[in-house]
């Protein structure tokens, strides 16, 4: 290894400097060049499990759309850096996206913190910029005028739930999660929502980012005895949450994880445990919306896997970049800023609507559920797909 | 307080134990007897857990079928890591210890990234043994419990491999007096071959039990390193009673302090314990004091 | 008038092992003292236990007359006692000027005149033709003076010289006792820890202290000693017939 | 000579390229200058208490965040100027330092360590679970030209850095310092007052992420206690500063210039093999010099001659 490595930097070194020179060469091939549009994405660090769906989302309509023809006549390209899950590093990616490589437009990161720190830059180039992975409404509370909100905020997330277990008759409800930016953003607003609906909170407790163990929060949980646990948390913790729970035989009637059991892996990973287990998402395939179908269809076909609500919420965010731009047949940032914070548009995610702030408000969550091995959406009753299966089955099924 | 709780925790909290002794024991093994703080050690406990994933969910094998390769190739990970990079060391007494430790740093940056590069950036984990045993109202996981003897087995053997044989002897010659040692005819290179590769055999085994307890991507390493350092530093070099009884006080801290107190506070446990047991016990629990 | 330092009933253990056992005995100003004993009598550990590197177990060691015990080593250097190590071990990094300037830092506010000060210090041990030069490429001799000269420099009114024959030449002996001797003159007291030469032992000392296995068996002027039936059989019989 | 006078040039040169950068007003560049400022400067610091002290730390980013969050607090909460805030910030770090030096440097060699790095996770914690930090919600700045302000902030505290540890090269303290980290026993018997010494190079070290977590705030606009506390950062510092050549003049700001390049082509131009690359960088790199890059190119040049 230690050959190679002295070679792979020596490579490294060399790759460099030919990739200076070659880079000088490259432009003026064709007579209309493309239009570039430019991002990072979480390749690695903490963010890059879910933001690997964002980018297959952009990275989709991209295709579809050259496929047919591009926008203006011109062909599209993405320019994308990994972020390495740095709010920094994106920073500096950002300015070098529209100073170095003079992109026409940008579109916004993975996560609400990265999105929070590359907002600014958006700002300060006047460059309009949807931003389809920030669900917390707070970076927009101080007056962005050029970034708009292009994900379901993320009071939304629980809704389904709480009502879940209003019908349901369930009274006491745990709330656990991540102590991070968007978990708690959600967790904060379920007493208001819950109190509302008449349930009442029993424990409410979050526990660390990487936290090391879940076990005493799942006895504190114990304790409580409730009737319903929502756990607003990421896909590694609901793994660990869901199996501290059923070592400590804790047995909800319901069982809810905010975004974890989202994702697809989720039920390789947990395996017959997730039976029963609710989660949000704010799209599905057989959601109503402009062209779902056909973007189901091509995602499966160009990825192989099928698509979760980030890869739908940044597919969305082009359509509305797109719908901008032919509206207004170019790529003036003032009238597409102009285009996007007044106009309806109709997208894969439902339609697309910001309000005075930027802060979504068209996008709605939907509720699914694991059953015998997939999920289906059980909330809102208009979309449901299968009914919820209600209570959560006991651990020794 | 019922004491059924006090129990249930007290259960809890050594079953968590386990889980840390696992992570620590290998490290034990590596820095007792080169000094060297292995940054990458977390890092072959990630790696093992990952392909242990992958194993079972391709191919069905368990991690505990899977137990003897997993050791067996992280021995070699181990023997690679300290013939091919930490050897080349210049033998430069003041900055020796630093520079190993920042060579370690770059082979964990190194395995991150090809762990990244094989396993991409997914949180795995096998859905194997995941259950409890219920007994009465208490209820004890089954793949902690497995862990947990896995670990009280490992340093058992440990304890025999060090006191009764040739090699073990010569181990523990080399980690509590090089120059003796050296004096009395141990190859100290082979030692610290010998104890890279036993360590990291030790990692390999704890990752491929942790990955039915936690789901874990290629950055979760370093985690493990820390715990694993407190623990070895709390129980005292190169005693592996002290590891265990290090790793136990550790998991009924976090389980006791998550519990009546803030699960928060109980993720600082391990670092509040390893400072202060460092300020006030330079030399841990059970450990001899070092000069 | 009290002695310059007095050592009363000292004792040191580590573990069980009791390195020093209740050793008392005291050294006027301007006195060199030395104290002998084979190896493992417990020399270097008085020398640790005085220049505070480790507490002593029991016992008292006063300084003009003032308590040591419990002050921090640097604390010790300040009250005026130097101390060189057995086993030399100079600051590899540094050059020969600078080993010596951190003495002298005791006693200098700036650097550039600890350097002057140490540049003196470096002409008496006769290493000023070395001074540029990294402390990593002395000699073992030059590696001793330059031992002594770092000690030198923090301007001890007592010295503490450990072993520092120990590895010399016949030629360099000589010139090192006429060093030892040449610190009265500058009212400089010493206890040297000696294991073998005896003969530099009865030409240098004023009086000389015999340790053994921690204990301190005999004390008294060259000739006393030479003449102690303990000594004579705990170690000078051994001494003599090695020659 | 010539080589020390060519030295001396290619500084001036890179510190007027530096000090106009923003002229250019091209965003891009200034993120570069900032980034490449920051780590230099943090670089500085750290070598204080790791290269000079010999004290190897993995836990500056504690005060850095500390530095970030008294920005962030004081700007949002008590609307004072930022700078304002960032030097208290500093000023608070520096007495935080003396008994937090007092009891950690006790430690020794890897305890001190991985001691430093989970102080920093605690100090993380501690900021997600009080209060007035907003806890892991974070606390927004208001948004502008901020980068310029907090750029020119960073490039004083790195050429802080470079007057400060030249005078520590030439002052009693330095040479202190330098006998402490050789042979810590030795140079007490000789007079020096080794916590003294080593608390002063902590608090010296722990000023300067203070000051330029303060300036980090600035720039991000938004600190949030995982992205602040980030191990990332401390470890791409300590990589630096080793690569550079601990404890020596040039090599914070040589390790510093480098890495942060080669950091940012390889991220850019490898998404996916970066880490393995720079992890076989840093190894390849320590094993061919040990003591860095500095040492090594000033003992090359002394052996040509040419210095």
């Amino acid at each position: 290894m230690n050959v190679t490595s002295r070679l792979t930097a020596l490579a490294v070194c060399g790759g460099l400097l030919a990739g200076v020179a070659a880079g000088s060469g490259r432009a003026g091939a064709a007579d209309q060049p493309p239009i570039v549009i430019g991002t990072t994405i979480s390749q690695t660090g903490s963010y890059a499990e879910d933001a690997k769906y964002a980018l297959q989302g952009y990275q989709l309509w991209v295709n579809q759309q050259n496929a047919k023809g591009g926008l203006l006549g011109r062909k599209i390209e993405l320019k994308y850096y990994d972020d390495a899950s740095d709010p920094a590093t994106a920073v500096t990616q950002y300015q070098k996206l529209v100073q170095q490589d003079k992109v026409a437009l940008l579109v916004g990161p993975y996560s609400s913190a990265i999105t929070a720190a590359v907002a600014n830059v958006a700002e300060q180039n006047k460059m309009p910029m949807i931003s389809p992975e920030v669900s917390s409404v707070a970076p927009f509370k101080r007056g962005l005028k050029w970034v708009f909100q292009g994900q379901a905020q993320s009071t939304r997330y629980v809704a389904g739930a709480i009502d879940i277990a209003k019908q349901n008759g369930y009274k006491k409800i745990a709330v656990t999660g991540e102590d991070t930016a968007f978990p708690r953003s959600i967790a904060q607003a379920i007493p208001d929502l819950a109190k509302e609906a008449g349930l009442e909170i029993v424990f409410n407790e979050l526990y660390p980012h990487n936290a090391s163990d879940y076990t005493a929060i799942a006895q504190k949980i114990k304790q409580a005895n409730p009737d319903a646990v929502f756990g607003i948390s990421y896909f590694p913790d609901s793994i660990g949450l869901l199996r501290a729970l059923k070592q400590a035989n804790v047995t909800p009637k319901e069982l809810f994880f905010a975004v974890g059991p989202t994702e697809p892996n989720f039920g390789k990973e947990a395996g017959k445990d997730a039976d029963g287990v609710l989660s949000t998402t704010n799209w599905s395939a057989n959601l109503k919306t402009a062209d779902n179908g056909d973007f189901t269809k091509a995602f499966q076909a160009m990825f192989k896997s099928n698509p979760d609500y980030h890869s739908a919420a940044n597919y969305a965010a082009l359509q509305v970049l797109a719908a901008a731009i032919n509206k207004n047949k170019s790529l003036d940032a003032d009238k597409i800023r102009e285009f996007m914070a007044t106009t309806k548009v109709p997208t894969v995610m439902g339609t697309y609507e910001v309000d005075s702030s930027g802060i979504q408000v068209g996008y709605n969550s939907l509720t699914l559920q694991w059953q015998g091995g997939s999920q289906y959406v059980v909330w809102p009753a208009s979309y449901q797909q299968k009914k919820p299966q209600l209570p959560f089955p006991a651990w020794t099924r | 307080m019922r004491p059924e709780l006090v129990l249930q925790l007290t259960i809890d909290g050594l079953l968590l134990g386990g889980v840390f002794a696992l992570a620590a024991l290998g490290l034990n093994v590596i820095f007792g007897v080169t000094r060297i703080v292995n940054l990458a050690h977390g890092n072959i406990v990630v790696l093992t857990a990952l392909s242990a994933a992958i194993a079972f969910q391709r191919f069905g094998i368990t991690p505990i079928e899977g137990l003897p390769v997993a050791m067996v190739g992280g021995a070699l990970l181990g023997v690679i890591i300290d013939r091919l990079i930490l050897r080349r060391l210049p033998e430069d007494a003041p900055t020796a210890e630093t520079t190993s430790l920042l060579l370690t740093f770059g082979v964990s940056y190194f395995l991150v990234g090809l762990s990244l590069a094989i396993f991409t950036g997914d949180f795995r984990s096998v859905a194997y043994l995941t259950g409890s045993w219920l007994v009465g109202p208490l209820s004890i996981g089954k793949s902690r419990f497995l862990a947990f003897a896995v670990a009280i087995v490992i340093a058992a053997m440990l304890g025999v491999l060090l006191r009764s044989t040739k090699i073990g002897r010569a181990l523990r010659a080399a980690s509590q007096n090089l120059d003796g040692a050296r004096a009395c005819g141990v190859s100290i290179d082979r030692m610290r071959t010998l104890s890279f590769g036993l360590g990291s055999a030790i990692a390999a085994a704890a990752g491929a039990l942790l990955s039915m307890i936690y789901a874990v991507n290629p950055d979760s390493g370093s985690q493990f390193t820390l715990i694993a350092f407190s623990v070895v530093a709390l129980g005292g070099l190169g005693s592996y009673a002290g590891a265990l009884l290090g790793s136990a006080i550790l998991g009924l801290a976090v389980s006791f302090v998550g519990f009546f107190g803030n699960t928060q506070l109980g993720a600082m446990m391990p670092y509040v314990v390893f400072i202060l047991v460092l300020l006030f016990r330079p030399s841990g629990l059970l450990g001899k004091s070092v000069a | 008038m009290s002695a310059l330092l007095e050592i009363e009933n000292l004792s040191r253990s580590f573990g069980g092992l009791r390195a020093l056992s209740d050793v008392s005995f005291t050294v006027g100003e301007g006195e060199i003292v030395s104290v002998i004993g084979p190896n493992g009598a417990g020399k270097t550990t008085l020398f640790n236990v005085i220049s505070g590197v480790m507490p002593p177990s029991a016992g008292d060691v006063r300084f003009n007359g003032r308590s040591l015990v419990g002050m921090p080593s640097h604390a010790i250097a300040e009250a005026g006692i130097g101390r060189t190590y057995q086993v030399v071990r100079p600051f590899v990094r540094l050059d020969v000027l600078d080993n010596v300037a951190v003495g002298a830092l005791l006693h200098e506010r700036t650097l550039a005149q600890a350097r002057k000060a140490a540049e003196k210090v470096l002409a008496m041990v006769g290493l000023a033709h070395l001074a540029g030069a990294p402390a990593s490429s002395l000699t073992l001799t030059q590696r001793k003076r330059l031992e002594v000269a770092r000690a030198l420099a923090t301007r001890p009114k007592l010295l503490l010289l450990d072993e520092v024959m120990a590895g010399l030449n016949p030629t360099e002996i000589d010139s090192m006792c006429a060093f030892i001797l040449g610190l009265r003159e500058h009212g400089i007291a010493a206890i040297g820890a000696i294991e073998h030469l005896m003969r530099v032992v009865m030409n240098v000392s004023q009086r000389i202290v015999v340790l053994d296995f921690g204990r301190k068996i005999a004390e008294g002027t060259p000739a006393e000693i030479a003449a102690h039936p303990d000594v004579i059989a705990a170690y000078f019989g051994s001494e003599l017939s090695v020659g | 000579m010539i080589a020390k006078r060519a030295g001396y040039a290619v500084l001036a040169l890179l510190f007027v390229v530096l000090l106009l950068a923003p002229l250019s007003g091209n965003g891009y560049i200034v993120s570069l200058c900032y980034i490449t400022a920051l780590f230099v400067a943090l670089a500085y610091g750290w070598n204080l208490i790791s290269g000079y002290a010999g004290y190897l730390s993995f836990g500056q980013i504690t005060f850095f965040g500390i530095g970030a969050y008294a920005v962030a607090i004081g700007v949002t909460r008590f609307h004072l100027p930022w700078y304002l805030c960032a030097a208290l910030g500093g000023v608070a770090c520096a007495a935080l330092a003396v008994p937090m030096g007092w009891l950690m440097l006790r430690l020794r060699g890897p305890f001190f360590a991985l001691g430093m790095l989970g102080l920093a996770q605690t100090a993380r914690i501690l900021t997600n679970l009080t209060p007035i930090s907003g806890g892991s919600e974070g606390i927004y700045l208001p948004p502008g030209a901020n980068a310029i302000a907090a750029y020119y902030w960073t490039l004083a505290i790195m050429v802080g850095g470079v007057v400060l540890t030249a005078a520590i090269d030439r002052n009693a303290f330095g040479l202190r310092l330098r006998a402490l980290r050789e042979d810590e026993r030795a140079a007490g018997t000789l007079g020096v007052d080794t916590t003294r010494s080593n608390v002063q190079a902590f608090v010296l070290s722990a000023i300067f992420p203070a000051l330029l977590g303060g300036g980090y705030a600035w720039y991000l606009t938004y600190v949030e206690p995982n992205s602040i506390y980030s191990t990332e950062i401390e470890l791409q510092t300590v990589a630096m500063a080793i690569l550079g050549g601990m404890g020596t003049l040039w090599g914070p700001l040589v390790g510093g210039l480098i890495m942060s390049q080669v950091s940012e082509s390889l991220s850019t131009r490898f998404p996916q093999t970066h880490l393995m690359i720079f992890g076989a960088l840093i190894v390849v790199l320590l094993i061919a010099l040990p003591r860095g890059i500095v040492p090594a190119v000033a003992a090359f040049l002394k052996k040509r001659g040419i210095a």
